[in-house]
């Protein structure tokens, strides 16, 4: 069946949903930001992992839309909730932060210039974007990753070989979570 | 062809009319987020995000039906299960501090 | 359009509708009522309904044969765990000394 | 530090716990019997005097001590000892502590000032936000010349033991509907599906079919199944009902509510009957299972209609009809019986069970918190 893809049948670049999706979101990250109250925080929090999460799945990102309720939603509220366990909880008669004008400023200006390039990215599933008009890099790859990199999955190989400086920072990021894993589980086992 | 794909009137298919209703129901879920927001006691406001849970799994199955997408209901079996404990645990935890797991 | 179809077509309509409304007054009363307890009343009921509603419709639409199923699994669910978080929210309300507002008190 | 102080007082450090009454009463009573001339109750800071919105803090620390102060006060006029001197401190609001350590050493500092010569430590106590930290601070305390003693009181435990034995019946009847419920989603003809599915189900099955069903299914479970079907219809027709009922209410711009709390008794199983039963009342609208324990049944209803559409019983009626069968339906209505409370309102004929909600021993914390309320 002839699916709704915004490019197909939908002439409008962005859905109601999208934008009452994308005002709930904006809303409950404001307020994150901004209680004083650490439970509320964590709880307003737990809203908007709901509310991206939607998102994610109205982008067709299922994979990303379950890994965010699960990790976001689920596993770290239930470890924010721990650790506040595990220190004190302060009463506030303020209930929210007062606003640092020129960090939202700044905050503001950083993201206008990202916003700035939005108008030159492809429509989601545009067939008229770069990897579908002109198919000879993405070919390029599918013939040759195996042979320059060595690595079996295609995927991986631009991952991590091709835009290896990339993803460097997060190929560190990983390493170090595996090394503190281990150390942990070391001691958990050992000591 | 599919029901989805049934035109209403004026070119409008029941897909459609779905995601309209899917952003009428995050609409609703804005008003909710008031009750998250305002509290004034723990409670209130993990009721309110519940409340906004469960409105979560209906969008979701409102856009994987409007979409032509039944994979989303997956996801939102996944929710419906996830906001069930995120409730329990926060009420378990307000009450006995710590007592969460 | 087949007569079945047009049943079909009226009938996800309708129940869409009446999903929305119901979630619709679950807002309102969750929004416009005194204390957590009465509060937790309409976020628990109408607001399972509505759910309860919008999934017969998405039911509708999918049809049972294929991934229909899945909605009425996800509505059950739904129907058994509401209640039960509704329940366990306002415990730990009571629990936590908080006592139910009558008529008279200040609204919170 | 100087000379070990002389053993003729206790200090007890306070906060706010569960055993604090209890500790307190059981420090006047040793001071008494001990003959002990001065019996000191402090609070160690977590803050600075110095620091942004800490009049509150400071405010609940000397209402802590007042209340404290008063309870001691009490005690010690039923030990026969009215005589006996109560000090109250706040200590450590000159700089932040930090660890057990320095806890331990301000409570040092200060018994030597005043001669005391025995803390007595609530078990629940918290330096620096954290019970775990007790253990090293009774520590560090004991290399200071102190005698140490832990409040011989318990927090009686509210876990009960949710693990049963393990049967081969439940250990089968959870893997197969965890199975059932794997192959639901996913397509049991397709191996790799069918592998993982059993996998999922048999790790479902070992770790959790000792907490999932505490009797063996019987021959009656497909009985309560069927019968369970023909109550589905029923609720759902309830639930519309009331719904719209409700909806009437809240949507009416002059909001005519009457919400009151209620008790009943209930004559329904203890488990999954007591589960279904509390589930079907907090599902039709207007009423809402608060607590449930054992048979009683505290319910808040949002409405009278449905607080009588609650005392006719015929949810309960259905529930015992499920688990139990035709004749065992057949009973008088809570109404009836007089199993039926009102806790709340110009009808009330008994008080809020604050007090009992936890055993008795949280009377004072429940009677706090209401003071709070009432204070927002």
């Amino acid at each position: 069946m002839n699916a709704l893809l915004p490019t197909a049948s939908v002439p409008l670049a962005v859905s109601p949903v999208e934008v009452s999706l994308f005002a709930f979101v904006i809303l409950t990250a404001v307020v994150t930001a901004l209680a004083r109250d650490v439970l509320s925080s964590i709880i307003v929090f737990g809203a908007y992992s709901l509310g991206m999460a939607a998102l994610y799945t109205f982008y067709r990102a299922p994979d990303v839309a379950m890994t965010e309720a699960a990790i976001s939603a689920g596993v770290t509220t239930v470890l924010l909730l721990l650790t506040i366990a595990k220190t004190s909880r302060i009463d506030h008669e303020v209930a929210f932060e007062s606003v640092h004008w020129p960090a939202v400023g700044a905050v503001g200006l950083l993201g206008a210039a990202m916003a700035s390039t939005l108008a030159e990215m492809p429509v989601v599933g545009d067939t008229n974007s770069p990897v579908w008009s002109n198919p000879d890099v993405t070919q390029y790859y599918l013939a040759n990753a195996y042979a320059e990199t060595g690595v079996e999955n295609a995927v991986m190989s631009v991952l991590a070989s091709y835009r290896g400086f990339d993803t460097f920072g997060e190929a560190v990021v990983v390493f170090a979570a595996g090394i503190v894993t281990m150390l942990v589980l070391r001691r958990e086992v050992f000591a | 062809m599919t029901v989805a794909d049934t035109v209403v009137a004026g070119g409008l298919t029941v897909g459609d009319f779905l995601l309209y209703a899917a952003a009428g129901f995050v609409v609703l879920a804005l008003g909710m987020t008031y009750r998250a927001i305002r509290g004034p006691t723990m409670q209130d406001r993990v009721l309110a995000v519940n409340v906004l849970g469960t409105n979560t799994v209906v969008i979701l199955a409102l856009l994987g039906a409007g979409l032509g997408e039944p994979t989303f209901l997956d996801i939102a079996i996944v929710y419906a299960l996830l906001n069930f404990l995120m409730a329990i645990a926060i009420s378990k935890f307000t009450v006995e501090r710590g007592g969460v797991l | 359009m087949e007569p079945l179809t047009t049943v079909r077509v009226a009938l996800i309509a309708v129940f869409t509708l009446l999903g929305l409304f119901f979630t619709f007054v679950s807002m309102t009363g969750v929004i416009r009522l005194p204390d957590v307890y009465s509060r937790a009343h309409t976020a628990s009921q109408a607001d399972t309904l509505g759910a309860g509603f919008a999934l017969a419709a998405v039911a509708l639409t999918v049809g049972l044969a294929g991934s229909g199923f899945k909605s009425v699994l996800l509505l059950f669910f739904i129907f058994v765990t509401n209640p039960t978080a509704a329940h366990a929210i306002a415990r730990a309300a009571f629990e936590d000394g908080n006592v139910p507002w009558t008529e008279g008190d200040e609204r919170r | 530090m100087g000379v070990t102080p002389v053993a003729d007082g206790i200090v007890v450090p306070v906060e706010r716990t569960a055993t604090l009454r209890a500790t307190v009463g059981h420090a006047a009573a040793e001071a008494a019997e001990a003959g002990a001339d001065a019996l000191h109750f402090v609070y160690l800071a977590a803050w600075r005097d110095d620091d942004p919105h800490v009049e509150r803090l400071r405010q609940d620390a000397t209402d802590l001590l007042e209340q404290v102060a008063v309870w001691a006060e009490y005690d010690l006029e039923d030990a026969n000892a009215p005589d006996l001197r109560i000090e109250t401190a706040i200590l450590g609001t000159d700089a932040y502590l930090f660890g057990p350590g320095q806890y331990a050493e301000r409570l040092h500092e200060y018994a030597d000032a005043n001669e005391l010569g025995t803390v007595l430590l609530d078990p629940e106590y918290t330096p620096v936000g954290n019970t775990a930290l007790l253990q090293p601070m009774e520590f560090e305390l004991s290399s200071t010349g102190l005698t140490v003693r832990e409040a011989p009181v318990d927090r009686p435990s509210r876990r009960e033991r949710i693990v049963s034995e393990l049967t081969g019946l439940r250990f089968g009847a959870v893997f197969a509907l965890s199975l059932l419920f794997y192959f639901v989603l996913g397509d049991p003809t397709y191996p790799f599906d069918f592998v993982t599915g059993v996998a999922s189900a048999a790790i479902v099955a070992i770790t959790l079919s000792q907490v999932t069903l505490d009797h063996d299914p019987t021959l009656e479970t497909p009985k309560r199944i069927v019968r369970g079907a023909v109550y589905v219809p029923v609720l759902l027709w309830e639930i519309l009902k009331s719904n719209v009922v409700v909806a009437r209410v809240i949507l009416s711009p002059s909001l005519p509510i009457e919400p009151t709390t209620t008790r009943m008794r209930v004559l329904v199983g203890s488990g999954l009957p007591l589960t279904t039963l509390a589930n079907s009342i907090t599902l039709t609208p207007g009423t809402l299972t608060v607590r449930a324990s054992d048979e009683d049944l505290i319910v808040h209803t949002l409405i009278p209609w449905a607080r009588e559409g609650l005392f006719e019983g015929s949810l309960e009626r259905w529930t015992r009809l499920i688990f139990y069968g035709r004749e065992a339906a057949r009973l008088p209505t809570p109404k009836e019986r007089g199993d039926c409370d009102v806790l709340q309102g110009p009808d009330a004929t008994a008080d809020l069970p604050f007090a009992e909600t936890d055993g008795g021993e949280r009377v004072e914390d429940a009677a706090e918190s209401k003071s709070e309320v009432t204070d927002e």
